[in-house]
């Protein structure tokens, strides 16, 4: 295996909601991003999924754990110091309407990092730096000077890439980057980050709530529920065997595009997700899980390791 | 290669066509697009213009001075020489009012620019920083909205004493309160947005964040908050020189008019009525043009 | 049941007029869920909003007509229509979050069809409301009726939505992308819920983008696109044997997606501004298939196979002279 | 919900006291010493020098500012420099009126604006819509002064329908009344019928019609009751502004209020009288808030439960 870019561990991180009340956005998280691999992180909404990311970067500082940058944590650093980090983590965000400024044309939108880290000497150097970057992302030299007013949800989306990989970064956090474009257009993008990550050596941490996509883009996956990883594993594996009740779920009700296998007798998952502000005791999961015994109810399951996976289930594979 | 060239070519289309979607609006086609919608508004500006000018070039506008008193003509009421008739003095009133809106107009722009810059700074420093400095400007400008306005105006003045200078410190410090609250909400909201969150992923400084990711996006809130807040200024000036409180002669504005004709006005009702009518039309193309550019600015407040 | 004859829906701007909605005719029969599948902007909305008489202005059905049972509801009056929707037909919106008053009791919202329609007795509209609770899988359902909507979740909402559109036990459901909000493993008990709806005789009419939710419930699918209808065809057929070059791209763009390809299928370019559509086929631009003819002649739409339509030059039995 | 209210009570209580602090100070940092102002050039100075010892000016201020607030609790405004008489008691006489005129000015401005907002939303881009938003504007632009010295002009002075001055009967508060509350009407109209079309708008609504309401039912069931939420905001501050309206008023139709107490304490340069004044008004304007907050979180069921 290739060297481990980012690290996490035991990561937490609560919000205040109203009077003595907190949200447990993330919980005890600990993960790893190896050099040049795509790590998806799956999860329905209000997961944790984009805070955990935003931790990663220091976009939001954790309320404990550390995070390890090959090896040397940053946590501690000030922000001057972590600014070389700052260079190498990008964000693609998901919606490509609120994630670029009204007020700023493309070129003066993917040349701030050029500037910010002065890349280039001189303004003409930029200029062409930010035209060959519109080429790789596909997006027509010709409209420099636009605003993103003027392009469709995907042209923006190809601005924000462009924007991104102008500093070189190592790592990129794409918090569902095409859950807002339309099916086709979603496709051109997940080509264009395919293809970016091979010229590039880029590496991905994919977040998304999609599992077809996750699961065509990914290397390993997390799966993720009320702010704490609950299973994750090299991708094919999950899917064909997944070992917590949870993931189980998740795969059966994800809607096949064809008729001929519906799934209307597909055991379904009860309920809807318990709010991350009175946290159930025990396994997090048990009030959803058909499985759940006075053992989940009361005690949480530690992060245990099965082959090449981990799982958090006191019973994995319980169902099979 | 072939292929590559294929797919230039296709992106290159899928822009033309999504440029047609939303054609590209500079500030200049903005405005032009409020004048040809909202033809009240366009009217307004254009009557505020008229008034600038009259303004500036009242000299040239009137054979009468308007100060020299011409005792024979006292309180005459509005003819062919006198438009709108004379007032105690003799004086010309058209000539007066002439020379008031010199006065008026600045009290509703300075203090208006002044009191902007004051809120909007303290505003962006309260909603970026948020904490100690937020709970410090918000509580500070708590306190001064709960004053009726006219009421701190009075102690202002008492403090300051008179004098057009302390006429339009007066009315800033009244202001800034309520652009600073603006302001702040503004930036409250504009600091969640995605795109200032890739600012602070690029990496950039607090400064840039704040004054090009952040304020430009404010402009259009300012440009009709200015436009709203000149009107009332006026107005609350008016207000005070009515009471014989603000402007104070030689200086002449439009309230100090209606205030100098109080004294006459079952005689000679012209004396108060025109400033007051003059006072009424310039709030109301501020009030129509405000409104105007709202409708065109603010994405929030589309048209209806 | 419902059938739709060459209804006509246009926005005027000022940029001129928008055809959303173009020469749509579609049919629901008893019992059945029709869907209606396209990309953002291509009219499915609209259609619905049409059909339910909530087109706002600067909209309006130019033309048209919608046949409930027979009676054509366009030209009833506004009274006539308020006595329909809510008791014949009713509809559910895209965002449970937005859809419910903020301000009133969810209970109180749900009661309200009834005691306009039925004319209950406060007591009996509140036992029904509780019924229907139960039925639609809301937990609590007694608790339930006296919480505000901000009490409760996306999921709970929709459901909410749903026993209140269904409270005076309509023929006509009419659902605008009822899942897209949700998360999958809500989603999933949605759409199970609808289809158990639809088994006690309310025929469905469901919009989505998602071919996923289509696939899985539907039992006749239209495709649209830029306003019109492109294909229509039962649902088996319509995946099994897409004939029109969009549906194909689409389904091939969802099934690569799939299949382990490395390089996705696409369909390139965007859908095209409505202001600004070509004379001929509207997909046309971005057709791998494109000939002469199409930027310039509208396509009919042609009957394949018994019950499956394609609006496409390329199965045109005959040259045009 | 008590929780709530305590807590805006206490904020409350804190934007006075810091109201009555700034007062204290500005009137304060005024150059000179203000009882020699009063009593002219030629005083003696010893004379001057013991009624300032008197009134403890000649202490640091904030020990003065304790002083006045402890007085103040009791009742205790200080003595008018320019009157002669304590300064609560010509508050006391004062304030009745000033309440009364503020009043009937809302009831006027509110009932009127509400009524006629609503129905230039309902009827928009229509003869009525064009026609009260018209008006409203007028009302907005229209200096107080000028309502005041019109109404009297046309309904006292010529028609003598109503008295000219003074407020010996109810009659006298009618022309006040309008004359004040012109202005707030207009600009409640506009918010009203700017909400109300924003209102329209919403999902909500559309359930409401897939419901099968007409358009009335739509109207007062659904919109009105989410359109009056920022409507009682800005009532609050409608309030305020009543009450600086009102020292116009006052001073156009001679009615003896507080308005015009203020205004006779800066032209007698009296700080006792112009500081119980101004700091009276702003009591009863945080108190209007207060109010608005409670009535707010009633009406709104998001805002009740949380913090």
């Amino acid at each position: 295996m290739s060297e481990v870019l980012l690290e996490a561990r035991n990561l937490n991180r609560e919000f205040p909601a109203g009077r003595k009340k907190k949200i447990h956005a993330v919980s005890d998280v600990s993960l790893r991003i190896c050099e040049g691999e795509t790590l998806g992180l799956v999860g329905e909404s209000g997961c944790g999924k984009s805070t955990l990311g935003r931790l990663l970067i220091r976009l939001i500082e954790p309320d404990s754990g550390e995070v390890l940058v090959r090896g040397k944590p940053v946590t501690g650093l000030k922000e001057k110091e972590f600014s070389s980090y700052r260079r190498k983590f990008q964000l693609i965000f998901q919606d490509p309407y609120a994630s670029l400024n009204p007020r700023m044309t493309v070129r003066d939108l993917i040349a701030e990092p050029l500037k910010t880290y002065k890349v280039c000497g001189s303004k003409e150097e930029t200029t062409e730096r930010v035209l060959e970057l519109m080429k790789a992302v596909g997006v027509p030299g010709e409209f420099l000077h636009r605003y993103p007013h003027q392009f469709s949800g995907g042209q923006r989306q190809r601005i924000g890439i462009a924007r991104a990989i102008a500093a070189d970064p190592d790592l990129i956090i794409c918090d569902e980057p095409v859950s807002a474009l339309d099916v086709s257009v979603q496709n051109q993008i997940l080509n264009l980050l395919r293809e970016l990550q091979t010229q590039r050596g880029l590496t991905y941490l994919f977040i998304s709530h999609d599992l077809s996509v996750v699961r065509h883009i990914s290397n390993r996956v997390c799966i993720m529920f009320l702010g704490k990883i609950c299973e994750s594993g090299p991708v094919e594996e999950l899917f064909q065997d997944p070992l917590h009740p949870y993931t189980r779920f998740l795969i059966n009700a994800v809607l096949v595009p064809d008729p001929h296998r519906r799934s209307d007798s597909a055991e379904l998952l009860k309920g809807e997700l318990p709010s991350p502000v009175d946290l159930p005791s025990g396994c997090r999961f048990h009030t959803r899980c058909p499985y759940a015994t006075d053992l989940c109810k009361s005690k949480e399951p530690a992060m245990q390791q099965i082959g090449g996976r981990e799982v958090a289930c006191h019973y994995p594979g319980v169902f099979k | 290669m072939f292929r590559k060239k294929k797919k230039e070519k296709e992106q290159a289309q899928d822009i033309r066509l999504a440029s047609q979607i939303d054609e590209e609006e500079s500030f200049f086609s903005l405005m032009g697009r409020m004048a040809r919608e909202n033809k009240l508004a366009a009217a307004s500006a254009i009557l505020i213009l008229v008034f600038i000018l009259a303004a500036i070039f009242a000299p040239f506008l009137t054979r009468y001075s308007y100060s020299d008193m011409d005792l024979l003509h006292r309180l005459s009421p509005p003819s062919s020489g006198h438009l709108f008739g004379t007032d105690e003095g003799g004086r010309d009133i058209l000539t007066r009012l002439l020379y008031g809106a010199r006065i008026s107009l600045l009290v509703g722009v300075v203090p208006t620019l002044l009191s902007m810059v004051i809120g909007a700074l303290l505003g962006l420093a309260s909603g970026y920083a948020g904490g100690k400095i937020d709970a410090l400007i918000m509580r500070l400008a708590d306190i001064m909205l709960a004053f009726p306005s006219m009421l701190l105006a009075m102690v202002i003045m008492y403090m300051l004493g008179d004098g057009l200078i302390n006429v339009f410190l007066t009315l800033a410090l009244v202001n800034w309160a309520s652009v600073a609250r603006i302001v702040r909400s503004e930036t409250l909201q504009l600091k969640k947005k995605e795109y200032v969150e890739a600012a602070r992923v690029i990496g950039v400084s607090k400064a840039v964040i704040i004054f090009r990711h952040i304020l430009p996006n404010c402009l259009p809130t300012l440009i009709v908050l200015f436009t709203l807040n000149v009107p009332s200024a006026i107005l609350t000036e008016s207000s005070l020189s009515f009471l014989g409180l603000g402007i104070q002669p030689p200086d002449a504005s439009w309230g100090q008019m209606v205030n100098a004709g109080r004294q006459y006005f079952y005689n000679a009702p012209w004396l108060s009525l025109v400033p007051s009518a003059a006072i009424m039309l310039i709030v109301m193309a501020f009030n129509f043009l405000g409104d105007g550019l709202r409708d065109v600015l603010d994405p929030h407040q589309k048209k209806q | 049941m419902l059938q739709v004859n060459h209804l006509c829906t246009s926005f005027f701007t000022d940029k001129g007029e928008v055809r959303a909605v173009d020469d749509v005719s579609l049919e629901v029969p008893a019992g059945k869920i029709v869907g209606i599948v396209g990309e953002s902007g291509c009219g499915k909305s609209m259609t619905a909003r049409s059909v339910m008489g909530l087109v706002r202005a600067p909209g309006k059905i130019k033309s048209g007509e919608i046949l409930l049972d027979g009676r054509d509801i366009v030209r009833l009056s506004e009274h006539e229509r308020c006595a329909i929707r809510g008791s014949e037909i009713s509809m559910i919106f895209q965002e449970p979050m937005t859809s419910l008053n903020p301000v009133v009791r969810v209970g109180h919202q749900v009661e309200e069809a009834l005691l306009l329609h039925e004319h209950v007795k406060k007591q009996e509209a509140e036992a029904r409301a509780v019924e229907i609770f139960e039925a639609v899988g809301i937990p609590d359902a007694k608790k339930r009726l006296r919480s505000y909507p901000h009490q409760l979740s996306g999921g709970l909402r929709q459901r909410v939505l749903i026993a209140m559109a269904m409270i005076c036990r309509p023929k006509l459901l009419i659902a605008d992308e009822p899942t897209t909000a949700l998360d999958v493993t809500v989603e999933a008990q949605i759409l199970r819920l609808m289809k158990k709806l639809c088994g006690s005789g309310t025929s469905i009419l469901l919009i989505s983008h998602n071919l996923g939710v289509i696939a899985q419930v539907c039992d006749y699918v239209y495709v649209m696109y830029a306003g019109r209808i492109v294909e229509q065809a039962d649902t088996f057929t319509l995946f099994d044997n897409p004939c029109h070059p969009y549906t194909k791209g689409l389904l091939d763009s969802v099934s690569s997606l799939r299949s382990g390809a490395q390089v996705l299928d696409t369909i390139p370019g965007v859908v095209p501004n409505l202001l600004h559509l070509p004379a001929g086929c509207s997909f046309s631009m971005r057709c791998g298939c494109c000939m002469e003819k199409c930027a310039d002649l509208l396509p009919e739409l042609h009957e394949t196979e018994p019950g499956h339509r394609v609006r496409c030059h390329l199965f045109d039995k005959e040259e045009p002279a | 919900m008590v929780r709530n209210i305590l807590s805006r009570l206490l904020q409350a209580v804190c934007v006075l006291l810091g109201v009555a602090l700034l007062i204290f100070i500005m009137l304060r940092i005024v150059p000179g010493n203000p009882i020699a102002t009063l009593m002219g050039e030629h005083a003696d100075r010893a004379v001057i020098e013991r009624m300032t010892a008197e009134l403890g000016l000649d202490q640091p201020i904030l020990r003065q500012f304790i002083r006045y607030l402890a007085d103040a609790l009791r009742g205790d405004f200080g003595t008018s420099y320019s009157l002669g008489k304590p300064v609560a008691a010509l508050m006391g006489a004062a304030f009745g009126n000033t309440l009364k005129l503020a009043v009937l000015a809302a009831l006027f401005a509110w009932i009127l604006g509400i009524t006629s907002g609503v129905i230039a939303a309902v009827r928009k881009n229509g003869l009525l819509d064009h026609l009260f938003m018209g008006a409203s504007l007028l009302g907005v632009s229209m200096p107080v002064f000028m309502v005041a010295m019109l109404l009297q002009y046309v309904f006292a002075y010529h028609l003598h329908w109503l008295p000219i001055a003074g407020v010996s009967s109810w009659k006298g508060f009618i022309l006040p009344a309008v004359a004040l509350g012109w202005n707030s009407a207009g600009s409640v109209a506009r918010l009203v019928r700017s909400t109300l079309l924003e209102i329209l708008e919403e999902d909500y609504i559309d359930t409401a019609r897939a419901k099968g309401r007409g358009q009335l039912g739509v109207l007062v069931l659904h919109a009105l009751r989410n359109a009056m939420l920022p409507v009682i905001t800005m009532m609050a501050v409608q309030f305020s502004s009543l009450l600086s309206g009102a020292v116009i008023t006052e001073s156009v139709f001679s009615i003896n209020g507080i308005g015009r107490l203020a205004v006779q304490g800066i032209s007698g340069r009296d700080i006792p009288l112009l500081q119980g004044t101004v700091l009276f008004s702003t009591l009863v304007v945080i108190l209007g808030n207060f109010l608005a907050d409670c009535l707010y979180s009633v009406l709104d069921p998001r805002v009740r439960k949380e913090g």
